[in-house]
C-alpha cells in the first residue's frame, strides 16, 4: 500500500527535536540581519515528533531490500556482504568527529589509514601510488582521464584526444572521457565476447589517448589478449585505463599494473564491501603507474619520519577534485576489510565469487541462453532471448517474478551487445543454498513462461506495490512535494 | 585458508560446485588468464586478521587522533546532530541496498530521496533537485557545466573571489583544460565586488558564481544581481551553507538560476572532510539538464502512488559518450541523514538553529572585536562565521588557543595562501557561553 | 511463509566468527582438565557464515512489531515510545564496560547515577528512600513483600500473614505475595470498579499484613477511596503496597507516598520508556517510606561526602535479591528519561497519557461496550460483549483483527472482572492523528461483525502466519530445536 | 509548557480532544483525585532538558567511570563480543517489542526465544529450558523452588560452600523467611566437600546446589553425586559458566536434574552486573514445574510451522496465588544476544573460546604460581578462574597492578568477608600474553 509522505504527516506546532537554549543574550534578528539580507518565504520542512519520524522512516526501510535481507545478484555491482563491525569502526567518535582543517599533529591516526590503505590498494593493483579522493567510480574514472591529459600535456603531446571504450563498456567509460574533454570511440567485441584486436588495430594512431577497459569485461570474460593489447596501445603512444568495477574477480590472481595498466580507479564499494547505502556514497581512489604520480590530485598523503602530513607540493598535479579529501568515512570501513581479509583472505574472496559465477552459470545454461562459452570470471551473462522468442517473456518479466521470490533481479539490458541480458554477479559472500535457491527459482520462472506467462507479464504480485509506470513518470514529472 | 566468516564455502562445497562446473580444481578457474601476468607471488600484505583484531587495530589509529573544542568551519561545521539520525541511517535496509533500480522493492529509498529533493526545493526555492552530488565543491562544479551547456559560444564562468578556495580549485581542475576560462573576480574587503562582476559580464559568460555566505562568512548582498547576468544572458549560481537559509535570503529568493552547496551542516559529522551532500537545484527549464539521479512520482498498475528514478534520458548509462555530466553513485546514505534531520527539526528548527548560530556568533563577534579590538576583515553582516586579521600573531593566537583545548578558527591561508594572516572563526548551536568566554580569555592575553 | 531454523541453516564447517590464535604455549587439553571433567557430547549449535546470522536475525526482525512499527496500546503495558538517544547512551563504553567488582573509585559515575536516580524516582512517588536492584515489576513485588515481612518480624508481628489483593489486580501480585510466604485473600470491586470498601472492612484483623493496589486500578480508574483505604489498613497494623504499572497515569499530580502508601515498585520499563526488548529485560526499582528504609536489601549506595559507595552494613536488610546490583543498562536509559522530561516533562506526559485515553474512550464508546462510567485515567476497558452477544464476535477476534490494520490489539481478557475485555493504554507518545486512525479501524471492525463475522473469526489474513494453534503446542510441546 | 519531542500533541489538537471527551480543561480529567492527595506543588527536580544537554550530562558520568585491563571475574567476564550482537539488538522490532502475545506479529521474537531454548538445552544437554531468568542467582531461587515444590515434606537445600556468595545470599533472602534451610556444607581448599554434602543427605532435603567451576575458578569433580542425591529422592542443581561447557561436562552429564547459570559470557558486555541472563533447563518430567515463558513450536491455520507461548497453565497471570514462581518479565532482548553470539561462535567456536581461555589461565596462573610462588587455593584442574592465597600482601599487590593499569582479581572477601586474603583471577580469551607477562612482573615485585 502507499506510505505517507513525512509532509503529509506535518502537524503545525509539533516538534521533533529541540535545540538547547541561547545561553548569550538573544538580540534582534534585525540589528544583526538587515532586512534585505532575510529570507521571506517560510519553508515547508515538515512539523512532526520524534516518534513520527521514527515510525516514518522506520516503515519506509522495510519498504526497501538490502544484501542483509537476501541474494542480490546485481551484476557489476558487487553486492556482498558488508561486515558489521566495519560498521562500528565507521562509528568510532575519533574518525567522525575530525574537522577536515584540524593540524596535522591532531589527526595522525587518519592520515596513517590513508598513507597505509592506499599503500595496500597499490600492492594489490601493482601500481606505484594513488589518490583516495574521488568520491565513486565514475568520480576515479574522471580523474584518471584528466591524468591522462596531465601526461599528454606535459609531452606536449595535445593531439592525442582519442579514447577508445568497447561497445560493453559501462556508461560511465564514456561520459567520463567524454566529460574530460576527450573523443570517444568504440571497439567492438570479436566473437570470443573479448576486444577485437583487428578493430582496435584500425584505431591506433598519433591522436590515440588510450584505451580504457574493464577486465574482467561487463560479459564476465577475461580478456585474454590484455598483453597484446597494452603493448599496443603503449606501442602506439597511448595509455591503459583500468576501470576497477570488476576487480573483485582477480584480486590475488593477476594485478591491473602487472597486465600493463597505467591507471586504475577502483570501486571500495564493490571490492571492499563498504555498505552501498541506496546508492552511495561511495569511494573510487585511483592508482597509477610510476610515470602518472606526479599528475596525482592534491593533497597528496606523505609519510616523513614517524608522521604523516598532506602535501600541496606537486606542481605538475591535476589540482584538486573534492572540496576536501573523498569521502573518509568510506575509506575507514575499507581498511577495515583490507585487514580483515589480508593477503589470503582477498585471494580467497576472488577465489570463491569466480566459483559461485562458474557454478550459477554451469546450472542455469539449461534453462536460458548463454551467449558465450568457456569459463566466466567473477560474474556472467545470461540470455533470455530463448523464452523472450517462445513465450514472449522478456529479462524485465523475469526480473519482476523474482522480485516475488525475495531475491534481487540480475542487471538488465547490459551489457547492451546482448539481447535481453541478465547480468548475474553472485560475489563471493554466497553460500551454496543460496545459489541454489536461486537456480531453482530462475528455472521455476522459465518453466511458468511456458505455462502461464500473463502472471509473469503481471509480477509482481508480493511487493509494496505493483508494477510502476516509469512512462508516466518521466512524461508528467512531479520530483518534489510541495504544499497544496 | 582458514573458514572466513565471509567465506561461507566450505571445502565439501567447494569440491561438489567444482564438480558441477566440470573442473578439477579453482585453479582451473582462472585458466584464462596466461601465465605471464598470473600473480606468482603472494600479494606482500598481512595475512587474515581477526573481528576483534581489526576493530583493535583501528580503534588505536582513531584514539591517534585529537579533538578540542572546535570553532573550525570554512565548509564543515560542529553541529548538533541528533540521535535518531544515525539509528534510522542504521537500518540495514537502508545502508545495504543499492541505487534503487527495481522500484517496487525500493519504494522506502525512493520515497526518501523524493522526500530530500522536495526538502532541498523548499529550503532553496527552487523547482527542482536531484537526488544529491558529492559535496558542496563539486555541485558548484555540475552547476557551472549546466550553464555551459545551455548557452551557446560560451567558455568564460565568473566566480566571485569569496566563493570558497577549494571550489575554485575544483572548477579549475574540471574546466581548465577544457578551454573553459574560470575568471576569478577580486574582492573587497572580504566581500564580492558586485560592480567589477557585473563589468565582467561578456556575451561568452556562461555563469556567474558567488557564495553567501561567503568563505568569509559574510552575507553577500545580491540585490540587482540576477537581473544584470540574465540580461547578459548568463546564468546566476548561488552557492550557500543550507543551515543560514532558515533566516538568510535563499536562492530563489536572490533569482538565481542554479542553487547548490553542501547539506554537511544537516545532520552529517564532519568526518574530515567526507561523507556529505552536494545539493544542487534549479528551474523547472533547466529540469532536464539536471546532472545525477532523480526521483519522481507516479503510480502502479493498481494505480496507487509510487516513486521511481525518473528523466533518465538525460544520464551517462543511456547518453554515454553524449554525457554531459558522468555521475552515478552520489551520496545517498548522506542524504537520508539530511532528510532525517530536517524532518526532525522542522521548519521552526531550522530557524532556531540558524538564530542560535546566529547570536553566538555575534556574542564572540563582539568580545573579540569590540571588547578586544581585534580587526574583523569585513563589516557586519555574518551568519555564523566571521574573519579577523590577526596578521603576524596568527601563530600565537592559534596556538595559545589550542594548548587551551580549543580550535581557535581556521588559517585561511591553508585553503590560499594570499590570505596570510586572516583567520575564520565558526560558531554553531553547540558553542557554549562558557567556552567562548574561555576563548576571548585566552586571546585577550595573545591580542 | 515459514522460515528456517538457525540449525536449518547450518553446514558443517562453515565458521560466523573466529576467534584470535593463542599467543601463549597451547597445551594439549588432557594435560591441563583430566577426561573426567571433560564434556562427551557434541553440542548442536550451528555452523553459519556471519551473513547467515545477520540474514537470519534480520528476517526475525522482520517477522516482529514494535513500537517503532506502529500503535500499541497494550494495556497495563505503557508501550511508550523509546527515545533513540538513550540507545546511544546506554552504549557508552564507561557504562558498558564497568565490571561490578571494579573498585569504587573507579565507578563514581554510574554510583552517581544510581543514586541520583533513587533520589529523582523518591521524589516522583513522595517516598523516602530505594532499591534500583529489582530486574522488573515483579521482583519489586517480591522485594516489597519481603519488606513486609521484615517489618512485621521486627515489631514481632509473626501473625500477620494475610495480604489483601483485589480481584482485578495483575497476576503478579498473588503471585508475589503467595511466594513470599503470605496468604492471599480477595478484595471485590464494587459497583464503581473500586475496591469495596465494605469488602475490605471485612478483612481487617489482627493478621492483616497488607494491601496491594494499583492506582489507578487495572480498569484504569483511580482508587478515590485512597485516603479511607490507607487509614483502614494502617489503623488495622498492616502496610499499603503500590504497583507501579499504571504510575503513568499520575505523575505530577499525586504521588504513592502522600496518598499512604508504605512501599511501592516502578515499572521503569513502562513509565520511563526503557525498551520492553520482547520481553525484558526491566527494571522495578523499590521504594519505601522512612520506616522501611532499613530493611531495604544490600547493598545500598550512599554518598559520603562527594564521593559514592555501596553500602552492606544494614543488620536489618532482607539480604541480596540479585547477584550484582539489577540491571543497570536499563537504568542509564531510565536516568536519560528522567531528565530529558524533567518535572515539567514528567507531569505532562501523564497529562497526555490520559488525556489520549479519554479521548479515546469517549469515540469507541459508541461502538464497544464502556463497563463502568465516568472519567479514566491513563487507561480504560472496553468490552466486546455486545458483539459477542449479537454477532458472535469475541475480543480475541477483535484483536486478530487489529493486526491486519497494522496495530497491536489492546491487552485482551484481562482484568478477569469485565467479559470480553479490551484494555486499551494509548500512552502520551500517540498523536491524535494515530487515535483517530485507531477508531476509525475499531469501528469498522464492529461494522464488520453485522456484515462478515467469519472474516474476523478467519482474521488475521495478511500476516506472516495465520491463527496459530496453541491447544496443539500445550498438548504436545515442543519446545526446543534437536538433531534428527 | 514546551512542545516535547516525545509529546505530539499540540495546544489545538488537546482542545479539540477535550471538546470531543466533553471537559474543559485537564485538570477535570484529574477530577476524580481528592484534592486532599492532589500535589500541591510541582516535583523537586530539574526541568526539561534537551537531547543534547542529556547526552552531555550522562556522557559525563560515563567518563567520570575508569577502566583497567582486567582479571576481575567471579560472575562476570571480560569476552570478545562481535559487532554483529549489538546490531542485531539494536534492530527495532526486536528492542521496541514486548512480550510476544500476538503470535502472528511475533514470529520473529517467539523463533529467537526457542532458538534459545535449544541451544540452552544442547549447551547443558537438558530437554527443556525457559525463556531466561534474571540472573544466575535467581535462577538458582528458581531451582531451589522447583525442588522445593516437586517433593513432599522437605524443607532443606543444601549448598556447597564453593558456590557463588551471591548465590546463596540470594537464597537466603528468599526462602530465609519461609522454614526451609539453607545449609551449607563447608568446602575443603576450595572445593566442594562431596563426603560431607552425602553425610548431609536426609529425607527432608529437596535439593543439592552445587556449582562448577566453583567460585574460586575450580572444577568440581561430582562423580556419583547425583546417585547419591536421587537415592536421596532429592534434586541435584548443579549451576555453570556456560562458557566451560564447551570442553567441560555438562550438567546433564553429570546427571543433574536441574541446570542453572548466567549466559553473561555469551555476548553480552559487563555492564557493572546487568543485564545478564539467568538460565534454567531440566529434564521433561519437570518441564510443567519450570517458571517463566516457554516457547512452543506449532502449526498455524494453514498448517505451516509456527511458535507461540505454551504451557501458560504454570505461570503467575493464570495461577495467581497458587504461583510457585512470579516472574513475568525475564531478560528477553539479552538472551537474543546470546542466541545471536552462540549462532556466531557456532559449535567449533564455544570450544575454541573455551579452549583459549583454558590455556590462557593456566599460562597466568603456571608463572604467577610455578615461577614466582604465590600460593593456589587448589590443585588443578580449573577453567579460566584459579585463586590465590596472597594473605597479608593482598593489599599491596592489587593497589601495584591498579597503578599499573590492571585489575589483579576479585578480592573473595567483598564476596564473603570469611575469605580473608584470598585474590580470584579470570582470565579470558580477549587477554593477551602480554598483558599477563606485565600482570607478572608487577606481581613479582609485591610478592
Amino acid at each position: 500500500g502507499e506510505t505517507q509522505l513525512i509532509f503529509e504527516r506535518s502537524v503545525a506546532g509539533r516538534r521533533g527535536f529541540l535545540f538547547p537554549e541561547n545561553d548569550v543574550e538573544t538580540k534582534p534578528i534585525d540589528n544583526l540581519i538587515p532586512e534585505n539580507y532575510r529570507r521571506n518565504g517560510e519553508t515547508c520542512l515538515p512539523e512532526v515528533s520524534e516518534v513520527d519520524v521514527v515510525r516514518h522512516f522506520t516503515e519506509l526501510a522495510s519498504r526497501s531490500f538490502g544484501v542483509d535481507a537476501g541474494f542480490y545478484p546485481l551484476g557489476s555491482c558487487t553486492m556482498k556482504y558488508n561486515p558489521k563491525v566495519n560498521e562500528d569502526i565507521a562509528a568510532l567518535s575519533g574518525f567522525t568527529s575530525l574537522h577536515p582543517l584540524q593540524p596535522s599533529e591532531d589527526v595522525q591516526g587518519i592520515l596513517e589509514l590513508m598513507y597505509k590503505l592506499t599503500k595496500g590498494l597499490c600492492e594489490l593493483t601493482g601500481m606505484q601510488w594513488g589518490t583516495l579522493q574521488p568520491f565513486a567510480g565514475a568520480h576515479g574514472e574522471f580523474t584518471g582521464m584528466k591524468l591522462f591529459k596531465a601526461y599528454f600535456k606535459s609531452r606536449g603531446e595535445h593531439d592525442r584526444r582519442k579514447i577508445l571504450v568497447p561497445t560493453s563498456a559501462h556508461g560511465t567509460n564514456p561520459a567520463s572521457a567524454h566529460i574530460s574533454g576527450f573523443e570517444v570511440q568504440e571497439i567492438e567485441a570479436d566473437h570470443r565476447g573479448l576486444v577485437s584486436i583487428e578493430d582496435l588495430k584500425k584505431h591506433l594512431d598519433e591522436n590515440l589517448a588510450g584505451i580504457m577497459l574493464t577486465n574482467p569485461n561487463t560479459l564476465g570474460l577475461f580478456e585474454k589478449d590484455i598483453e597484446t593489447i597494452a603493448t599496443l596501445v603503449h606501442d602506439a603512444g597511448g595509455l591503459l585505463y583500468y576501470d576497477g568495477a570488476n576487480l573483485n574477480a582477480i584480486m590475488g590472481k593477476v594485478r591491473p599494473g602487472d597486465m600493463g595498466f597505467d591507471v586504475i580507479h577502483m570501486n571500495l564499494h564493490k571490492t571492499f564491501s563498504t555498505p552501498h547505502g541506496g546508492g552511495g556514497p561511495g569511494a573510487g581512489p585511483v592508482l597509477v603507474s610510476k610515470r602518472l604520480v606526479k599528475f596525482l590530485p592534491v593533497p597528496d598523503v606523505e609519510k616523513q619520519g614517524e608522521a604523516y602530513d598532506f602535501c600541496f607540493a606537486h606542481p605538475e598535479s591535476i589540482g584538486r577534485i573534492s572540496g576536501f579529501y573523498g569521502n573518509i568515512g568510506v575509506l575507514t570501513r575499507a581498511y577495515a576489510f583490507l585487514l580483515a581479509m589480508g593477503s589470503d583472505g582477498l585471494t580467497a574472496a576472488s577465489e570463491m565469487a569466480v566459483l559461485n559465477a562458474n557454478y550459477l552459470r554451469s546450472r542455469l545454461k539449461t534453462s536460458f541462453s548463454i551467449p558465450f562459452e568457456g569459463i566466466c570470471k567473477h560474474e556472467f551473462v545470461l540470455s533470455a532471448k530463448n523464452i523472450k522468442e517462445e513465450f514472449g517473456i522478456s529479462a524485465l518479466d523475469v526480473a519482476k517474478a523474482l522480485l516475488d521470490a525475495g531475491i534481487h533481479p540480475p542487471t538488465i539490458y547490459f551489457p547492451l551487445i546482448v539481447p535481453e541480458a541478465l547480468m548475474i554477479e553472485p560475489t563471493e559472500s554466497e553460500s551454496k543454498e543460496t545459489l541454489d535457491r536461486f537456480v531453482e527459482v530462475m528455472e521455476s520462472i522459465a518453466k511458468q513462461a511456458a505455462v502461464d506467462p500473463q502472471k509473469l507479464h503481471d509480477a509482481p504480485h508480493q511487493t509494496p506495490v505493483r508494477r510502476v509506470d516509469e512512462v508516466q513518470a518521466a512524461k508528467h514529472p512531479i520530483v518534489a512535494w510541495r504544499p497544496e | 585458508m582458514i573458514q572466513h566468516p565471509y567465506l561461507p564455502q566450505t571445502e565439501d562445497e567447494i569440491k561438489s560446485m567444482l564438480e558441477t562446473i566440470g573442473v578439477s580444481s579453482i585453479d582451473d578457474l582462472f585458466s584464462d588468464i596466461a601465465p605471464s601476468v598470473l600473480l606468482q607471488k603472494e600479494l606482500n600484505l598481512p595475512k587474515t586478521k581477526t573481528e576483534w583484531e581489526v576493530y583493535q587495530e583501528l580503534s588505536h589509529l582513531a584514539e591517534k587522533n585529537r579533538s578540542a573544542i572546535s570553532f573550525l568551519g570554512c565548509g564543515s561545521y560542529d553541529h548538533i546532530i541528533p540521535s535518531v539520525v544515525g539509528r534510522i541511517m542504521g537500518l540495514p535496509m537502508f545502508y545495504t541496498s543499492y541505487t534503487p533500480y527495481q522500484a517496487e522493492i525500493s519504494q522506502g529509498v525512493l520515497q526518501a530521496i523524493f522526500e530530500f529533493q522536495s526538502m532541498i526545493c523548499s529550503i532553496t526555492g527552487m523547482d527542482v533537485a536531484n537526488a544529491s552530488l558529492y559535496d558542496g565543491a563539486t555541485a558548484a562544479v555540475e552547476a557551472a557545466a549546466m550553464a555551459v551547456n545551455s548557452s551557446r559560444n560560451s567558455d568564460t564562468i565568473l566566480v566571485s573571489e569569496t566563493v570558497h578556495p577549494s571550489t575554485k580549485a575544483v572548477l579549475r581542475t574540471y574546466f581548465g583544460d577544457l578551454g573553459i576560462n574560470i575568471v576569478e573576480v577580486p574582492a573587497e574587503k572580504g566581500r564580492s565586488n558586485f560592480a567589477a562582476i557585473r563589468d565582467a559580464l561578456k556575451s561568452e559568460v556562461a555563469a556567474v558564481l558567488v557564495q553567501t555566505p561567503n568563505i568569509f562568512g559574510y552575507l553577500e548582498d545580491l540585490t540587482g544581481l540576477a537581473d544584470a547576468v540574465h540580461d547578459n544572458k548568463s546564468k546566476l549560481i548561488v552557492s550557500s551553507n543550507p543551515m543560514s537559509l532558515g533566516i538568510a535570503r535563499s536562492q530563489a529568493e536572490w533569482n538565481a538560476d542554479i542553487a547548490v552547496g553542501d547539506t554537511q551542516p544537516f545532520g552529517l559529522p564532519s568526518y574530515f572532510g567526507g561523507p556529505s551532500v552536494g545539493y544542487i537545484a534549479t528551474r523547472e527549464k533547466l529540469m532536464r539538464k539536471l546532472p545525477g539521479r532523480i526521483v519522481g512520482q507516479t503510480t502502479d498498475a493498481e494505480g496507487k502512488r509510487a516513486f521511481v528514478l525518473t528523466l533518465q534520458a538525460r544520464e551517462q548509462h543511456i547518453k554515454r559518450e553524449r554525457a554531459t555530466s558522468n555521475i552515478c553513485s552520489n551520496q545517498a546514505l548522506a542524504a537520508l541523514g539530511t532528510t532525517i534531520y530536517l524532518s526532525l527539526i522542522g521548519k521552526q528548527g531550522l530557524k532556531e538553529a540558524g538564530n542560535l548560530c546566529l547570536q553566538k556568533a555575534h556574542y564572540l563577534h563582539d568580545r573579540l572585536v569590540k571588547e578586544l579590538g581585534a580587526e574583523a576583515l569585513s563589516a557586519e553582516p555574518f551568519f555564523n562565521e566571521f574573519t579577523l586579521n590577526i596578521g603576524s600573531k596568527t601563530d600565537d593566537l592559534i596556538k595559545a588557543l589550542r594548548s587551551g583545548g580549543i580550535y581557535g578558527g581556521v588559517r585561511v591561508e591553508n585553503l590560499d595562501e594570499r590570505y596570510q594572516g586572516l583567520v575564520t572563526i565558526a560558531v554553531t548551536e553547540k558553542r557554549t557561553k562558557q567556552e567562548m568566554d574561555r576563548y576571548v580569555d585566552i586571546a585577550r592575553e595573545v591580542l
